[in-house]
């Protein structure tokens, strides 16, 4: 009972900052803010949601393998904004912001 | 609340997409790619374990695993546009 | 819901004309490819929206319960491998692509035609 | 409810194609079309084709990404701008459209049990793999076995195409200097953190094919998606490792043979089968018990599609990166 509501709520806090992480990448000014934004609230959101989705379904397989999908994005999800990070930085000069494309 | 989140990453995905049309840069578009890989993940554990087959978590872990070789392969693109040709 | 019971397909008939237009109407060669990946992603969704059984799940038959629907498994497996197929057949295109960019120094088709009507 | 998300996902994946077509910078179009890769595979993965979306996966996530892009960096990314006379496409695309739209008022509803695509072979194959095969994934047993002929052709035609590719790149080469020589060969190896990160997940990655390989009977997965899966691997360790790295580890003249030894492994055991008496691709007559060869057969002809897909895509991937910009 107890853990129904806490996965509950889990799960309606990690859409929230889901939700957030989407209206930051959309409103933000400039590039890095957007990546601020986004990966902050991705790697928050997605403990959330996975959290909430492994207290659901108890001791299992599923639980083990949403684990190991957590602990895989936890790895990945920041080296891929490292990765473009300095890919938008290695394409400009120092500290000019990334041109339009053309 | 299953649903609600469901809701919230869908829509997610379509702010992201927003993002990937609007531009202005490629690396936002890169950026928007990201987040949606993320969302993805999200939305199909969410909707493994609501159709009550959670076998097919399969799908997430892929993507949890591979998404970001994409990403990589932007910045070794990038870094050989930028580099010179040969060594003397 | 009977409306939109169509929805799936209209989409099939809209990607394809997407994807057509672009290899019939974009000069530039990787966009004909992109556009033939969009045509192909069509054709997919096509298959696998006949393949669904309301109700039903995937084709994989799980112990005990005799009633459970499955989804068609034929559209399926023509799917998966057209899937794989499709990236091979691309990877072959970019290589002419490229091969072409090599030899003509431009990667657009009029640009390619009018130095073929040059030599 | 999940048909609600379904329609607004095709929605997103319509709008994604109009902008893959619209773009002018061809790099930006590639990343849309991953968003739209993204999007087909929850598509499938709705509606109820799991083999299939985690076969978009795997190819769409990494493969078809990496491919473009190292053939953008021989091409450049540019696409010219110049009015072209629009009215004939468009006018063809217009009845085109108008055309298929007609054609669907015919269709069957989505999801519709009575639909004649339901009636004829699919019960079959669903009510006979458990009594012939005894295998849990249908797709896998029909892919394998069922439609084994069909699944024969598919290979050649990966493995026509990647030796299409390996000898269309390998003439015209310039003055080509050796690996070490170039400074494109250090791929990403000043990186700290993506090398160490990458470094950590390549055996999970390969580890996860091996698992879609020979779990494929159960859940999910097969040869197709395995081989995808391990590619991605592979082509991971060059990236990071630079190129001289990664084809130290698999030579190019052993990846050619991995990849015709995986359509021949699949038709040696078709031509088995004959050989044992039965017909070609009859995989019941290789062993005592009918139904555990025909586990076993199947089994082999996924080793080598399995095999034959990530030997292409590596190839593939090889050809391209290791040359030069023109």
């Amino acid at each position: 009972m107890i853990i129904d509501a806490i996965s509950l709520l889990m799960l309606g806090a990690g859409g929230f900052f889901v939700f957030m992480g989407g209206v930051g990448a959309l409103r933000l000014p400039d590039l890095y803010t957007r990546m601020h934004a986004a990966s902050l609230t991705d790697s928050l959101g997605t403990i959330l949601t996975l959290g909430g989705i492994m207290l659901q379904s108890g001791w299992s397989l599923a639980t083990v393998k949403l684990a190991t999908i957590l602990f895989f994005l936890l790895m990945t999800a920041p080296t891929s904004a490292y990765a473009l990070a300095n890919a938008a930085l290695m394409s400009q000069g120092d500290d000019a912001p990334p041109a339009p494309e053309g | 609340m299953y649903y609600a989140a469901a809701a919230a990453i869908i829509v997610t995905m379509a702010l992201a997409l927003i993002r990937a049309l609007l531009g202005p840069t490629v690396y936002d578009r890169v950026l928007a790619v990201n987040m949606f890989t993320t969302k993805t993940v999200l939305l199909v554990s969410l909707i493994a374990f609501l159709s009550g087959r959670p076998d097919f978590l399969d799908l997430a872990l892929a993507y949890a695993l591979i998404n970001f070789v994409g990403v990589l392969a932007v910045l070794e693109f990038v870094q050989k546009k930028r580099r010179p040709r040969r060594l003397p | 819901m009977e409306v939109l019971g169509h929805y799936n397909y209209w989409v099939f008939a809209f990607l394809l004309t997407i994807g057509l237009y672009a290899v019939i109407a974009k000069p530039n060669l990787v966009k004909k490819l992109l556009g033939l990946s969009i045509f192909q992603a069509a054709v997919f969704l096509l298959y696998i929206s006949m393949a669904k059984v309301e109700g039903g799940t995937a084709p994989i038959i799980q112990g005990g319960a005799g009633e459970q629907v499955y989804s068609n498994p034929l559209p399926h497996v023509l799917i998966l491998t057209a899937i794989v197929v499709g990236i091979s057949t691309v990877a072959l295109g970019l290589a002419i692509v490229v091969r072409i960019r090599e030899e003509y120094g431009t990667i657009e088709e009029d640009e390619i035609q009018a130095q073929d009507r040059d030599r | 409810m999940d048909m609600l998300f379904g329609f607004v996902l095709l929605t997103l994946l319509v709008v994604t194609a109009v902008a893959v077509v619209v773009t002018p910078n061809l790099f930006a179009a590639v990343m849309l079309m991953s968003i739209f890769s993204l999007l087909m595979a929850a598509t499938f993965f709705l509606l109820d084709a799991a083999d299939v979306a985690l076969t978009e996966a795997a190819i769409g996530a990494g493969m078809s990404t990496v491919l473009f892009l190292s053939a953008l960096g021989l091409i450049g990314a540019g696409e010219r701008k110049r009015p072209v006379r629009q009215w004939l496409p468009l006018s063809v695309v217009g009845i085109t459209t108008f055309t298929l739209l007609y054609a669907t008022i015919d269709q069957p509803l989505l999801g519709d049990p009575a639909a004649p695509v339901h009636q004829h072979v699919a019960p079959w194959y669903l009510e006979q793999t458990p009594l012939l095969i005894d295998m849990a994934n249908v797709v896998t047993a029909v892919l394998a076995a069922f439609r084994g002929y069909d699944t024969f052709g598919e290979v050649l035609v990966i493995l026509t195409a990647g030796l299409g590719v390996l000898m269309v790149l390998a003439g015209g080469a310039r003055d080509r200097p050796e690996p070490e020589r170039r400074i494109g060969a250090t791929g990403l190896r000043h990186h700290l953190i993506p090398r160490v990160v990458g470094q950590l997940l390549i055996p999970f990655i390969v580890l996860f094919g091996l698992y879609l390989q020979f779990h494929g009977d159960f859940s999910p997965g097969g040869g197709f998606q395995a081989g995808a899966i391990i590619a991605v691997g592979i082509v991971l360790h060059s990236l990071l490792e630079g190129e001289s790295a990664g084809r130290a580890i698999v030579p190019p003249r052993v990846l050619v043979g991995l990849m015709i030894g995986g359509a021949l492994l699949f038709g040696l055991v078709g031509v088995a089968g004959m050989v044992l008496g039965g017909n070609f691709f009859d995989y019941s007559v290789l062993g005592a018990d009918p139904v555990g060869s025909q586990q076993l057969g199947i089994h082999l002809v996924e080793v080598g599609v399995g095999i034959t897909v990530s030997g292409t895509l590596v190839a593939a991937f090889h050809a391209f990166a290791d040359r030069e910009p023109a």
